[in-house]
């Protein structure tokens, strides 16, 4: 289970992927942000989805995480068509989603926000009943931001009281502490600072050594192309290129971005200027 | 002021009060004219008994029940040493009214009583069921023979008073059959609602011939539509109050005839005869003050002046 | 416990920086500790400065004031705003309104009323009865709001206007009399010497505030009202939690509808007009947001508590009937304002 | 024109992105264009849909409705309401919501009687003094919200209990009659066979829609609502402008005021009790949201209408008062639904 | 007037800062953002103030730009004392800054937020009753959009409607034109794609040889090597370091941002590690 089986496999069937997408539309009014979108992530791999600003991928990640329903088009896990009708259906399917607009809750607290949806109980009847065990949930919180280095007032602080950085960390540690099979980070570094950055890849990089699959979506080349294995373009709403990390220079990622490289047949077809992936 | 406990008498629980008084008086709301002819009387009794104080407050309006039992509950707290009030609701009330009497303050009623109505409790008060009866009748007079098409605005739906001229017009109409209620709708005691839904159903009765306005607001409001509609004097209103536009329009020919009741006699009964008792020990007695129908033909009558115009200059005469 | 991922857990951090403030000694974490919890305490007291002011005005203003049955009075004479409000809390923390909590109390009331009086049921039982609808029409909001997407102004007011016509159906418009002695037990009875609308109001209020601030699902309620796409994105299941806070808070409004009933001893078909002004401004002078996300229990009742001291306090100082409702605007001002200055300064000078 | 500094203006930019929509074909963007503003027109007509439909159906249910009497009367009727909810949409757009309109209204009304009956001012010296009264009170909220900082619905509150209790001391609690015919020009007066209600409703309409849509200080009170920490950033005067749509607000609702009086040509002290859920109805029917930053004049006239479309329709049929209460919930509910409903469907699929 | 006069003209009197903030201290309840901060600007200057998350940046470029008030110290314009009450201080002063939160109005079409607070009005008396002139501001917006390689739905689209990035476009595009003398740029390109990000740099570049001064926070180390002439570094509510941008690495950034690199008297005073500026 490594990066190499990355372009290849995404063909062929032996190999199904952990999360794909096919073909997705995605209109909102009169604009169609999605335009038969696809996409693929493997067990192990982390990929890349890059794209100029509106191209797309935010919607496509809100698809795949079950947060926006798609209009056309479907979502595979582990090659088996599924129905995202909510995040709870991606949640159980052991994927965790680092969404660019954060999604925290402005008026509660840190630790809040990082345990939302899967509060610790007290044990015994106390926690029959529902109550917190809001202790163990500070713990585990300041555990956490330790492990991502990150430095909040308090972890009982409103999440409205953080600096820009402070917030983003949170969403990230929320979606890195519980993912179990994919975890999806949409511009997860945008506001850290640079050793925060540092440790998110690091997690990353563990993820990947520890099975998982990452998909991340960033606009930082030299980034994407030491952390991904591959690297999959989006351009007007549809995928328009796929490349190895390991064969592409950072030119060529702006040359997809920006239309100039385009990969893939449909593209192609369409009369964009073919060229053959770098490999 | 100095309470002299004195132990004669054989009202309540025998106990006279010299000196100052201090009485609430509370109306089932604040806001309209009759309320304020009732204060007026109210405080004309006090000011001619001299060294008394009467405290006006009401809730604001005449659907806030709980409210007023929580008024009456505050006064009694407050001691005052008598309250003289208008129930909202008689069921409602009564245990009010009953804890004002356990706690020594005596209570007399205007207006509207309680029910049950304790013996020592006297109610001053107009009997609102017959009056409207009455309007049923007045209306027969002025549309005559023939059938006719009639409406009735009531004013808030669900309130003590309403529901007594509601169902005293209805049954006064059960004895005219030539009389058939088409449309019935509430003014929530709101003359611009009251003009409203005149209009409409003038709209959607062409032949209307009579309506009977159940109080102020709403009567204002239904001469005011039909005047707008042109029909004035083709449709007969009978209307309740004294309000001077109501005058003014009874003058007019738009209104023909007024059941009137007379709310100065009620605050002043009320206040004479509570202060009376207080101070001399003399129990207080059940009156009613009387209902007038005021009509063009007897709009200036003496009679009918003293009713619209009192004064404290010509008290009404006790009983 | 906590459950981390594999891949947070494995190699130890390699700084010392942890989630705590500042890099500081033990006696500044002391100092810390104490600033945050004192400041809490503050915070608290601010709320509650109004209502001790206007508490002890009235102590010295009028020797009736501070009597035990004037007290237990006040407290009983809230105990319908301040239950009911504590619904409206609720509903208002998750960005919600509820306009039908008159029309839903009355309607509660004059069933609770009927069912004693037309089929015998004992007054406990009626209460039962009086929550159910309340219950219901809390669902039937809860549904307009979670599942038809209906913004809550417009649901509820729909439920206000047909709630109140309901009312006027099932009664004829006429109040439900003849209702027996026992009926007055929860607006009138007592327990050991306490009158028993305010041990309802009591345990109402500390079994709300419980819920909110202790329990998972109290949590939820406020992550609703703070960012709704959020806590649906952190899979908490937001329709049926919505659903729930309004069917909660349509039970507590017709427990409510049944004490004020039960006050009265009879069911009145007008009961409630205009309540929901009396109880949104309880909430929100007791730091609610209309905005969501918050809102306390205990700020609630100091603010039903002090709308009643006002209007209590009025009628025992005799003050003029429609200079009342100037002073009362006024104090209303005044005490919001207090409020939001002394927090204004908290916030921006520590 | 555009002021662009020298460091924009310096070379031509390399690549041929633009401002617009893909890199499309002149017919596919005139297919674009096309379908934007069809949707615009859909939308719009969506709003009105609830009110088309209902209108259709009085008309085939009762012969009584589409007669031009009927049809000004339903405008006289609803012109105060209208003007009100004029007010109202202003504030609520900027994020506020004003529950003193009833009450200044109120205020406005027997004012303008007393100066009439009392000092002899004629009934347009009248409406400039009620005008002026609501502007009063209006500029009272405005501070309060502005730079007091209360929460909106807090200072109308205020002002709502305020504002009656002065009314109360004003008129003694007795209604101002015995005025001149003059006195009904507003309100029952004409224009060309018009009736006057109704043009200045449409006036105030037309004006106040011009000045959200089109002028500076609108596209200010939209950018206050959506996001008043931005709104001061880019250097808006947030406190004067504020304040300025309070005082406007309360002109209008002063004016609205005058012509109830006028109608119904004496000064009520009890006017206006619950007007403030009518105009907010009609505002938030029409599209407006408690939350700020949206709203149009067109949507709540839309939406008072179609209120008052339920209620003339009730009575025209002869429904039964309480069953009336019922279905105007109904309609409420199933005109927003319906309009939400094909928003939703709209924004989701084009 | 150009990067070299950097560090010294700092203490130097002749020369004095367009912009400067002295012992800015600004608490939020117990914490305290900025514990007597520091930080000048030179005419024709870019500067960029970094630090870790939380370390002070946003709140420093809210005081310098009148959003907040501070509780203590000065802000001087050219050398003057000034009391920025409101935005509308600084925006007189000829200061624009695109905030880290962005400030854009979600509900109001992109060509309204690009002119917001400065709308065209209509020529005559249209424009006296104010009146706007909606059509040039389009022209205007979609110009401005241009020169940033931006490219979104329409600009009559609500912001709420767009990606990030275009956001972020629309707040820098906003700052960047009106911009008479100072821009202040709290992470402009964070949500940016690289064509974006590239031309913002250029903006930078060209506002700098048009003699206006810049302040740029950024987390991202190499694109402030590349851009600014100077490098002030918070830490924990103070400047702790500055740097002549030429003279020094990436590492030796990373370290005065984590403390272990201290320029500044006073925090040498206080018992940091006290090291010589490079050079
Ligand atoms: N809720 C929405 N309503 C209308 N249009 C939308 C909405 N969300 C996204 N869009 C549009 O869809 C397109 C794609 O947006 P998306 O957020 O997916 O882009 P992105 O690739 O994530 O860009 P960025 O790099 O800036 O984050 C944009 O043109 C945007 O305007
Ligand atoms: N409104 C506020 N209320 C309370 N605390 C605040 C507020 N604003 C900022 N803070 C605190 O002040 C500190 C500094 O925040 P600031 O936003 O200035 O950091 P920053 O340097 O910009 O960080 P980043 O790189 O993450 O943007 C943080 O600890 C933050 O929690
Ligand atoms: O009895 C009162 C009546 O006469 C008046 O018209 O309004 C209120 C009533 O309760
Ligand atoms: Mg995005
Ligand atoms: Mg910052």
């Amino acid at each position: 289970m490594s990066a190499a089986d990355g372009i290849e496999s995404a063909q062929g069937a032996a190999d199904r992927p952990v999360l794909e997408a096919r073909g997705i539309v995605k209109r909102f009014g009169h604009v169609e942000a999605l335009r038969g979108a696809d996409f693929a992530v493997h067990r192990g791999e982390v990929v890349a989805l890059i794209g100029d600003n509106g191209a797309g991928k935010s919607t496509l990640i809100k698809v795949l995480s079950g947060a926006q329903p798609q209009d056309e088009g479907e979502i595979l896990v582990n090659g088996r068509p599924e129905r995202f009708g909510s995040p709870v259906d991606a949640r159980r399917a052991g994927v965790e989603t680092v969404y660019q607009d954060l999604s925290v809750a402005d008026d509660l607290s840190v630790a809040a926000n990082l345990y939302l949806g899967r509060e610790i109980k007290r044990r015994g009847l106390p926690g029959l009943i529902g109550l917190l065990d809001k202790r163990a949930m500070r713990r585990g919180t300041a555990e956490a931001l330790e492990q991502l280095g990150v430095r909040v007032p308090r972890v009982t602080t409103p999440i409205a009281m953080l600096s820009g950085g402070q917030r983003q960390s949170v969403a990230v540690a929320r979606a890195v502490v519980w993912a179990t099979s994919v975890v999806i980070l949409d511009e997860p570094t945008a506001a850290l600072g640079v050793v925060q950055t540092r440790r998110v890849l690091d997690v990353v990089d563990r993820a990947r050594d520890a099975g998982m699959s990452v998909v991340l979506v960033s606009h930082n080349m030299p980034q994407v192309l030491e952390i991904a294995d591959r690297v999959e373009v989006m351009r007007l709403g549809r995928r328009t290129a796929r490349f190895r990390a390991a064969e592409v220079t950072t030119d060529d990622l702006v040359a997809a971005m920006t239309g100039a490289l385009v990969t893939e047949p449909e593209e192609a077809a369409l009369g964009g200027p073919l060229r053959r992936p770098v490999n | 002021g100095g309470v002299d406990v004195r132990d004669e008498s054989g009202g309540g629980e025998g106990t006279t009060t010299d000196g100052p008084l201090e009485l609430a008086v509370v109306p089932k709301a604040v806001g309209h004219e009759f309320w304020s002819t009732v204060q007026a009387g109210a405080e004309c009794a006090a000011e001619l008994a001299g060294d008394v104080t009467v405290e006006w407050d009401g809730v604001n309006a005449e659907t806030d029940v709980e409210g007023q039992v929580n008024l009456i509950q505050n006064f009694v707290t407050q001691n005052v040493d008598g309250i003289v009030y208008a129930a909202t609701d008689s069921a409602a009330l009564a245990p009010a009214t009953q804890n004002a009497l356990d706690s020594g303050v005596p209570v007399a009623m205007i207006d509207s009583g309680t029910d049950p109505q304790p013996d020592e409790v006297p109610l001053y008060a107009t009997d609102n069921r017959a009056g409207a009866a009455e309007a049923a009748n007045l209306l027969a007079d002025a549309l005559g023979e023939g059938d006719h098409d009639v409406a009735l605005i009531e004013f808030q739906p669900g309130s003590q008073t309403n529901t007594e001229r509601v169902e005293g017009f209805t049954e006064g109409l059960s004895q005219h059959g030539n009389l058939n209620l088409v449309a019935q709708q509430p003014s929530l005691s709101d003359v611009n609602e009251a003009r409203r839904v005149t209009e409409d159903i003038l709209t959607a009765n062409p032949d209307l011939a009579g309506i009977f306005a159940a109080n102020e607001p709403s009567v204002l409001g239904a001469a005011q539509a039909v005047e707008a509609a042109g029909r004035t004097g083709e449709v007969v209103i009978i209307g309740w109050d004294a309000a001077p536009d109501e005058i003014a329009g009874l003058r007019d020919g738009q209104i023909a005839a007024l059941v009137v009741q007379n709310p100065f006699r009620m605050g002043y009964f009320g206040v004479q005869n509570m202060v009376e008792h207080l101070r001399e020990g003399t129990p207080m007695e059940s009156a009613d003050t009387g209902v007038t129908f005021v009509t063009p033909e007897n709009i200036d009558s003496e009679e009918v002046k003293a009713v619209l115009e009192p004064s404290c200059d010509n008290p009404p005469v006790d009983q | 416990m906590f459950p981390v991922s594999r891949s947070l857990r494995s190699d130890p951090p390699e700084t010392t920086v942890t989630g705590m403030e500042s890099p500081t000694g033990p006696r500044d974490r002391l100092r810390a500790w104490l600033r945050e919890h004192l400041s809490y305490a503050v915070s608290e007291f601010t709320a509650a400065t109004a209502l001790v002011v206007l508490f002890i005005a009235l102590s010295l203003a009028s020797p009736h004031f501070l009597t035990a049955d004037n007290l237990f009075n006040i407290g009983s004479q809230t105990a319908v705003i301040a239950i009911i409000a504590v619904a409206q809390t609720m509903i208002i923390i998750t960005k919600g309104i509820d306009l039908s909590v008159g029309s839903v109390a009355a309607l509660a009331g004059v069933v609770g009323a009927i069912v004693v009086r037309d089929l015998g049921f004992s007054v406990w039982e009626a209460t039962v009865v009086a929550i159910g609808v309340g219950a219901a029409a809390g669902l039937v909001n809860g549904l307009l709001v979670a599942s038809a997407r209906l913004p809550p102004f417009i649901a509820t007011l729909g439920m206000m206007s047909a709630g109140r016509g309901l009312v006027f159906i099932i009664t004829g418009a006429v109040g439900v009399y003849s209702l027996p002695e026992s009926f007055q037990l929860l607006g009138n009875g007592e327990i050991a010497g306490i009158p028993f609308a305010i041990v309802i109001t009591a345990v109402v209020a500390l079994a709300a505030g419980f819920l909110l601030s202790q329990s998972r699902f109290g949590q939820h309620v406020y992550a609703m009202g703070s960012n709704l796409e959020a806590a649906r994105r952190a899979g908490i299941p937001v329709r049926r939690n919505l659903t729930a806070v309004y069917v909660l808070a349509g039970a507590l409004v017709g427990l409510g509808g049944m004490v004020a009933a039960s006050r009265v001893s009879s069911g009145q078909p007008n009961y409630g007009i205009g309540l929901e002004l009396d109880v949104i401004a309880a909430a929100v002078i007791g730091g609610a947001s209309l905005f969501g996300g918050q809102g306390r229990i205990a700020g609630t009742l100091i603010g039903a508590f002090l709308i009643a001291l006002v209007r209590n306090g009025s009628v025992l100082l005799g003050i003029n009937i429609h200079y009342q409702q100037v002073i009362v605007g006024l104090i209303i001002w005044a005490a919001v304002y207090f409020d939001q200055y002394r927090r204004r300064r908290l916030e921006a000078r520590g």
